[in-house]
């Protein structure tokens, strides 16, 4: 028997399998289509404090393996969050949630997570540090090790639950800032959000998002994703998510062979919507062609040395 | 909505841009005129949206307009081929609040939605009439299918080549009798179409949108806009909204 | 008619498509397969003080939409690419040929390319400054603006022609490091080099390359290319060469608009020796369908406000 | 080198995990035994390279085994598919360093090359040994097709199921006459077999090599190796070395 059991930050997962923030909605939406019980969990829509729209449409353009978007965060804000998502979801997820926090600022980020914290349905905070600091003049959070850390420690104040750090890939040294989240006290990384990117439209000669810039998501950046997988859970002693283009079960077993404890599956989700019911069904068979008899032996096996 | 694999029937060219595509499979989400299917082409990372023209038994039709390198390489694909195509997706026209005469009012590959919508009109008793609009007379398709199924066709052409010369508002005023001659609408096509619509239209009525998708399925939050009733998803909740919500 | 003349740094190109380095030899190679005098002008392999084999293999991992290269900057070291190489290239091309150089040290770099500037053959100097800089510590002289422009400045004291620099994309603001070159004196930017990633053996738990990660390029990174370009010819007034996935000449006219004055085609050229032959050969086509008459007229006009 | 659309004739399994392909096309580059074709796959972006197993007129015979999914994927290929191959690739064998009685070693989907070289050699009046190592009894291929055309087979597996029990190096030393029993040697295998190769044989020889390729043409020094007579790209001045040359 194949054993996909694996534990994230002392909460027992049947399988490693998380829908990722933003392909997912706030999980009700795609129990329509299966039951997402299958799951090991799922990371809902990233909630901010106020509603957002998000950014103007066009909002998604495709490329070579992936696809690029700029969404920009629509969500209805954390109060509607609690009051009528989660209740929906509670309908039909037995499970924990991870909780998607974003925020523009150290105090919204405190905000949301102290309130998401105290829902019994939330399993995880996953903190996204990727979007631009308002105060700290356009940089993000994610981009400089001192800034992610007053994140995590405003955030563990005031709360109890594990808080995981979602990093962004569009900087110089990752390691540096999971490092930084760790010491701050960090429960768990969780990487990679989006690499920036753009396209044109040759017709006109213009952007095709109505933002200019996006975020490319799906299999063109695997590599990527799992090299900094790789460094990271190299350096750090906490669990490390593992994500970016991850599409079958093949890849969940590369990302935590990579290091990753659990792995997020985003963009393959909006082409595929039945693709994490497909992986976790095809998980044992693929595990018992390669003779691995538990995924939680194989996490980080590419890092020791022979 | 549903995963199903279909198998192409047909797949003709009806002008210099504009193909036709039948397609055998498991049609049974597909509810509403107006609704749409989204499809995987090898090669390709997203799906293509692509509106339901007409559904019977398990026969799908949709007309595509070569638009770039996915549709052209549609035009390739020959009989036997299978397809993974998500079926059921969006709202669709309500046609219970059609009256007795709508209009259906559609523009360049907006038409093909307005097929099934006005068969079924049709089928329910209305009198239904429906203004085309197209840039020249080579570009114009499924005229006569309109009429075979007891459909009033109004052509306008921005050449003037044939029919009305202008904007399918222009072939709209030609429509005379009681009221404005019309009693409700159904529109589909390039958003200033739409707009001009919106402002020319003396009745209440819908209006089907585009929008770059990510997933077309309400997932991803890729598609959204602003209404007077909240934030829709032009693939969940749209891509018909009523006029009466539509903001600019 | 349609006109795909350019000018680079003053030099005349009859189209701007060149060969990226690394993937076209140093030309005659290719010149065996087609008349390579269809280019603009190519970029030869990475050229260093000393010979060198490079590192051990594997040193290819296919990617989705891409690959990993690790091939460590295996040349024969300047003295032979200028005795031998360069003769055999001067034998089937016609042109002025651009010199990639490498270097581990400020010293090799000006070694190098002062040797190189002297050949009548050489047209521009690109200076690749990815590498990792081993007096520096180990970061790449490409990811500190500073280190960046000593380069640049050392490079620019024993050269007459002019001096392109090519950026790594693996930091956090390129085009900080991009304005510090132009203010150092770099005459152009060349951008992107790949980026890095990983791939593991599932059968073996181990990286498929024995240098454990390498560099992504292809299609998969032409997003995040399109958006270093765009970002940074807004940044800078000297040219930008721009590179990463082109494959085709509508991808060519993308990066022109996003502000490209040539563009380089590196890994599609490994897929199909013929491309570079090819895209020059469909430029006008695909200009006239898109009712462009001039590529000089094109470049950076997604840049421009409406 | 030569880019050309070859047309799939046949695609046949000769064992669990070994399948034949003829091809037919322009085979005017493939010039040697030893060399190999590199084939595009769609939704792959690197080529595959295969060796060619035989070449007559127009018609490429290859021999593949399912490894991942590239060649897993080449199992549904059906006749009449054209697939984009580039041909002439590497240097292949040089048969006029034979002498008399050549031996030929083969390992697994190392055999495939050595199958036209013995035609050849058979052909200029060599007497000719075939060494073809297997895991099993099961997966044996070509053992027929060896004898065929004139060539004497010893045959050897690891389990021992049929023939000499043991490596190909084992099944080497049955062979006896004057001297070793071979004037020279070619193999093609995994590379530990090769090694053994090396060690084990009496004469000169040439040994052909794998290596993960970039361009498979000599474009981008990702398959280099160091060899006594400086470094070599596998592709383009190998897959064969000297038995002189290799460096471990
Ligand atoms: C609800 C809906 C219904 C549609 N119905 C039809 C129809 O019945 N007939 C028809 O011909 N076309 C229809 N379209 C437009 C059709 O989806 C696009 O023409 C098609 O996706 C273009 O693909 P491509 O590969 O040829 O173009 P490319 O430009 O190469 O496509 C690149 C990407 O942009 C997207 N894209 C480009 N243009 C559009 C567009 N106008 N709308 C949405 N996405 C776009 C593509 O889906 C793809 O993801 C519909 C669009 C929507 C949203
Ligand atoms: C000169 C040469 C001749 C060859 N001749 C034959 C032959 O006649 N028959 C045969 O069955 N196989 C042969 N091979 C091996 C064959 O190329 C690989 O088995 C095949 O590329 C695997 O592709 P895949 O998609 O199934 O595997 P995947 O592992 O999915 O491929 C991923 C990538 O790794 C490369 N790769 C994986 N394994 C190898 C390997 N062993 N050698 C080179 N590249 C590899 C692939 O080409 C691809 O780029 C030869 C290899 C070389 C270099
Ligand atoms: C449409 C879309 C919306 C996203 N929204 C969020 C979000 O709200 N919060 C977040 O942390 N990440 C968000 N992401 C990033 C993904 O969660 C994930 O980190 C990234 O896409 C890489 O994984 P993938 O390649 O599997 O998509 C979004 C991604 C996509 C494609
Ligand atoms: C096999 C290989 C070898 C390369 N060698 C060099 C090199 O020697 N010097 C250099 O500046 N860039 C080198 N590059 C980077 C390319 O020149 C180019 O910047 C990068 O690959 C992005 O372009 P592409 O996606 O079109 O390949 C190499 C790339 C590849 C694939
Ligand atoms: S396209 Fe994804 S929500 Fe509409
Ligand atoms: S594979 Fe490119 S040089 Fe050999």
């Amino acid at each position: 028997m194949t054993d996909t059991k694996i534990t994230l930050c002392g909460i027992e997962l049947e399988n490693p399998v998380i829908p990722a923030s933003g392909t997912f909605g706030y999980g009700y939406e795609m129990a329509e289509y299966y039951d997402i019980n299958c799951l090991g969990t799922f990371s809902f829509k990233g909630t901010t404090k106020e509603e957002r729209f998000g950014n103007d449409t066009p909002r998604i353009a495709e490329c070579p393996s992936g696809l690029l978007n700029s969404v920009g965060l629509q969500n209805p804000g954390v109060k509607v969050v609690i009051r009528e998502e989660l209740p929906k979801l509670a309908l039909v997820f037995d499970k924990k949630v991870m909780a998607n926090v974003s925020g523009f600022s150290v105090d919204e980020y405190v905000y949301v997570c102290e309130r998401l914290d105290k829902e019994r349905q939330v399993g995880w905070l996953e903190v996204n540090i990727s979007c631009p600091n308002v105060h700290g003049g356009g940089m993000s959070f994610g981009t400089d090790p001192n800034q992610a850390a007053s994140v995590v420690k405003a955030v563990k104040q005031v709360t109890t639950k594990p808080v995981i750090i979602k990093l962004t890939p569009n900087v110089t040294d990752i390691t540096s800032i999971a490092l930084a989240c760790e010491e701050a006290g960090a429960d768990g990384i969780s990487l990679i959000n989006t690499m920036l990117g753009m396209r044109i439209d040759l017709k006109t000669g213009k952007p095709i998002l109505a933002n200019t810039t996006g975020g490319l998501s799906g299999p063109a950046i695997f590599p990527v994703a799992l090299r900094m997988v790789y460094d990271v859970a190299k350096a750090v002693s906490i669990p490390v998510i593992g994500m970016g283009g991850v599409s079958s079960a093949e890849d969940v077993i590369e990302m935590m062979m990579a290091g990753a404890t659990a792995v997020q599956v985003g963009a393959a989700n909006l082409v595929n919507p039945f693709i994490c019911q497909d992986i976790v069904n095809n998980l044992p068979d693929v595990m018992a062609k390669l003779s691995i008899e538990s995924l939680e032996n194989i996490i980080g096996i590419s890092q020791e040395e022979f | 909505m549903k995963q199903t694999i279909f198998t192409i029937q047909e797949n003709k060219q009806l002008t210099e841009t504009t193909w036709r595509m039948k397609l055998k499979g498991d049609t049974s989400e597909i509810i509403s005129a107006g609704q749409f299917v989204n499809i995987k082409l090898d090669g390709y990372f997203l799906r293509r949206p692509i509106s339901v023209c007409d559904v019977e038994g398990d026969i799908l039709t949709i007309i595509y307009k070569i638009l770039g390198r996915g549709t052209e390489e549609m035009t390739h694909f020959h009989i036997g081929k299978e397809l993974d195509i998500l079926t059921g997706l969006g709202n669709g026209y309500d046609l219970s609040l059609s009256g007795d005469r709508p209009v259906l009012i559609g523009g360049g590959v907006g038409i093909p939605p307005l097929y099934l919508a006005a068969k079924r009109l049709i089928a329910e008793g209305r009198n239904v009439k429906a203004v085309l609009g197209y840039n020249t007379v080579d570009e114009i398709y499924y005229e006569e299918e309109f009429r075979e199924i007891g459909c009033e066709v109004i052509i306008a052409t921005a050449d003037g080549s044939v029919g009305v010369k202008g904007f399918v508002t222009d072939a709209l005023q030609t429509i005379a009798g009681e009221d404005c001659g019309y009693t409700y609408f159904y529109t589909c096509g390039p958003e200033p179409m739409l707009k001009a619509v919106y402002n020319a239209t003396k009745t209440s009525g819908q209006l089907s949108f585009e929008e770059r998708m990510g997933c077309g399925f309400g997932a991803c939050m890729g598609c959204s806009c602003k209404t007077v009733t909240g934030y829709k998803r032009i693939c969940k909740e749209g891509p018909v909204l009523r006029k009466e919500e539509v903001i600019w």
